[in-house]
Order: structure tokens, then C-alpha cells, then sequence
């Protein structure tokens, strides 16, 4: 699965763009992603899946495209 | 009449004047429109601690930004009597002074005009996946974020 | 920082894109705007008893007209949170596709430019003695009157 | 005292502007002109004394300027 990273969340884990595999669910990719990059618990964002965001804990499926996405700022 | 093709809302740097009139004036032909409301964010030189923004450079998430602008753009057709509704926002740096967003709604009456352009420019702000890196002289920068 | 000067409202004939744009371009300079709002009124090809209007002839009582703007502006200042503002008005015939009404609003943050724009348009409607013979492709006409 | 006629008031009178002598008030004003011009009883129009409209019975006084004034159609 593919797994981007917009705005400040770049800048702060240094990727816009990583690989991610085995990871069954939103609730785990969020806690592996807090382990890995310890200042994304600081940081308000949004998860999106197949480009939209989701309520609550979202499975992930072979192929879907994650984003993280910082608070909108568009205007 | 109704026109709903979808079109190229991202560009690069600011949005010109000249654009706008350009614009405006390809509307000369619908002898329906009796009103034209338009929108348009200008780069604010802030001050931030004591340091003033010089310019903002924007960012997006472009395939679901597009996606939603769509979803967006169908919905105020159903909610609003509409002619024509145009959006353009800056990727890249804006500086100070220039536009980043440029919403434009036509319609025969001017209530639905103003409805139309003022719901859209709070969809676009609250939904749409755009970044902006605020920064200053010193090329320090803060990320934005919008007031609602 | 407020700009309150009288400024000319009338305009011989329709008002241009390139005028708009001109307008738009002198903003750049107030770093303190962060939203503009533009209404423009443009002339319908409305049918009438089945025959189409194909301009509208414009006059007023300019004294009173010009009066009476300058208190709508006043008004406009202490009700809204204005960087500036800009009202032009067209006298004489306007094609129908063409523009006769431009109202330019400039805030800090778009709410106030929203609330304003739609705040004066209303105020110019309703309160500014501006008259319209609406004209027929025969030459015969019939007095527009505005709609709430 | 000068009396302006506007938009279709003006098309119905045949006249833009006339001079005016002898009459105190609004409503003195108006009866005289709708017994001149019989087609104004049929109009919708207001009465502004020096760029003001006034309510109800308006004083006129030496020097006023009045016009007639049909519904407003600017925009």
C-alpha cells in the first residue's frame, strides 16, 4: 500500500511517500507511524483512504492509498 | 442552461488580474447571467512573532483535492440556480499582494449569486486537501491554518 | 487603515473587464486585505410580452444618487471591518451581456467582505436613485423595476 | 422652486425639469400635478424636497428642490 504524506507531515517524517505492508487497519498504521515518527503525537491530522476520510478505525486492503493529511488551508 | 465540465482548477503562482477579466469577459455571451459574485483570497502579510509573511507556497493532495472539488461543484448545481461556476486556486508561492483563490458564480439573480460563492469558498476551505507553508523573510516558515 | 475618499460612481456606458482587472491590480499594494468580494451586475436578455430586451438605458438624479452613496460607504465603514471599498454605476445604454454594476469590497477576512458586498448591493437597489428603460430590438421599451 | 421629473415620469409629463410657485406643501404639490398630468395617478412614485424623501406631508420653502422619483432600478 502506498502512504503519503502532505504539509507539515513531510517535513516532520522527512517523506512524502513511503511503502507499507501487513498493516490490516487505520488504528494500527496510526500507532505503528506514532513509533516509528514520535512527533506526529504533537501534530493534528486527518487519515484518508482510497481518498476519503474515513470515521473511526478504516481496514486497508492490498492496494489502497493512505494519506495523511495536516489541517486544510486552502484560500 | 447549466455548464458542469469539469475544468483545470490548480495553477501555477498567482492568479492575475488579467486572468479575471479574461474570464469575466468570456461571460459576455450568456445573456442569462443578471448577476456575477466573485471571490478572491489575496496573500496577507501577516505577522507571526514578530516576523511578516512574505509570501505563502501552497501544496496539495491533487486527485482527491480534484475529487472533492468536483463533489463540490455538483452539489452547488442541485442546492443553487446557477449559469456557470468557475474556481481556481494557486499551487506553489503566492506572494504578498497576489490572489491564491478565485471563486466566480454566475446566475440570472444575485441572491443565489451570493449563496452559491459564499458556500463554496467555506466548502473549499474546510474540505479541500490545500496546504499553505506561510513565509518570511528570514525563509523561516509556519504552516497555516484556516479561521472559520 | 481605511480609505474613505469620494470617489467617482459614474461611468458613461458599460463597465469593462479591463477596468475590473485594473482595479483588482491596484490592491496588491494593501498587504492587509486577505479577501475581495465582486459583485457585477450584467444586463439580461429577459422576454418581455415576447420580445427581448436588448439593452438597458441608464440615468439617475446624480446629486442624490451621489449623496446617498456617500452615506451607504459611511455606514458600510462602521458596520463592516472594510480595508476598502469601490462602487461604479453605469449611465447610459448598456448591451445586454454587458456590465452596469460593479461593487468592490476588501477586508482582512472574507466574512466582512461576504457581509458587506451583499450588505451594499442590497443598500444600492434599494435606496439610490438609478432608473433603467429596458429596450426592445423595435426600439420600444418598458421601465425595469428592481425585484427584493 | 424647481421640480425635476425622472426615468418614466418624465416620459409621461413630457417635461425634465419645471419651475414651481405658491404651493406650501407635498400634498398640495401632488394634487396639482395629477390634475395636470391625470396619467400620474396611475404611477408608483416618491417625492424627494432637497434630495430627501420625506414621510407623510412635506413643508416646501423658497429655494427647495423636488423631484419625482419612480421606483429604483439600479444594478
Amino acid at each position: 500500500m502506498k502512504l503519503f504524506f502532505f504539509g507539515q507531515l513531510a517535513e516532520v517524517t522527512g517523506k512524502s511517500e513511503m511503502e507499507i505492508t501487513n498493516i490490516s487497519d487505520t488504528e494500527t498504521l496510526l500507532k505503528k507511524l506514532e513509533a516509528d515518527f514520535p512527533k506526529l503525537k504533537n501534530l493534528k491530522f486527518q487519515i484518508s483512504v482510497d481518498r476519503k476520510i474515513g470515521k473511526g478505525n478504516v481496514i486497508l486492503e492490498n492496494g489502497s492509498e493512505i494519506a495523511l493529511l495536516p489541517p486544510f488551508a486552502g484560500g | 442552461m447549466t455548464e458542469k465540465k469539469k475544468h483545470k482548477v490548480f495553477r501555477e503562482g498567482p492568479i492575475s488580474p488579467d486572468f479575471i477579466a479574461d474570464s469575466i469577459s468570456k461571460h459576455t455571451t450568456k445573456t442569462s447571467i443578471g448577476a456575477h459574485d466573485i471571490f478572491l483570497g489575496q496573500v496577507r502579510a501577516d505577522v507571526i512573532n514578530g516576523k511578516t509573511v512574505e509570501a505563502i507556497e501552497y501544496s496539495t493532495y491533487q486527485e482527491m483535492a480534484e475529487e472533492k472539488l468536483h463533489e463540490i461543484r455538483e452539489l452547488a448545481f442541485t442546492k443553487f440556480e446557477l449559469t456557470c461556476m468557475h474556481i481556481y486556486h494557486s499551487l506553489g508561492k503566492v506572494k504578498t499582494g497576489e490572489i491564491s483563490l478565485f471563486v466566480f458564480v454566475s446566475s440570472p439573480h444575485r441572491q443565489s449569486a451570493f449563496d452559491a460563492c459564499r458556500w463554496l469558498v467555506e466548502e473549499i476551505k474546510k474540505d479541500v486537501p490545500i496546504w499553505g507553508k506561510e513565509i518570511f523573510g528570514d525563509e523561516t516558515h509556519v504552516w497555516k491554518e484556516n479561521k472559520i
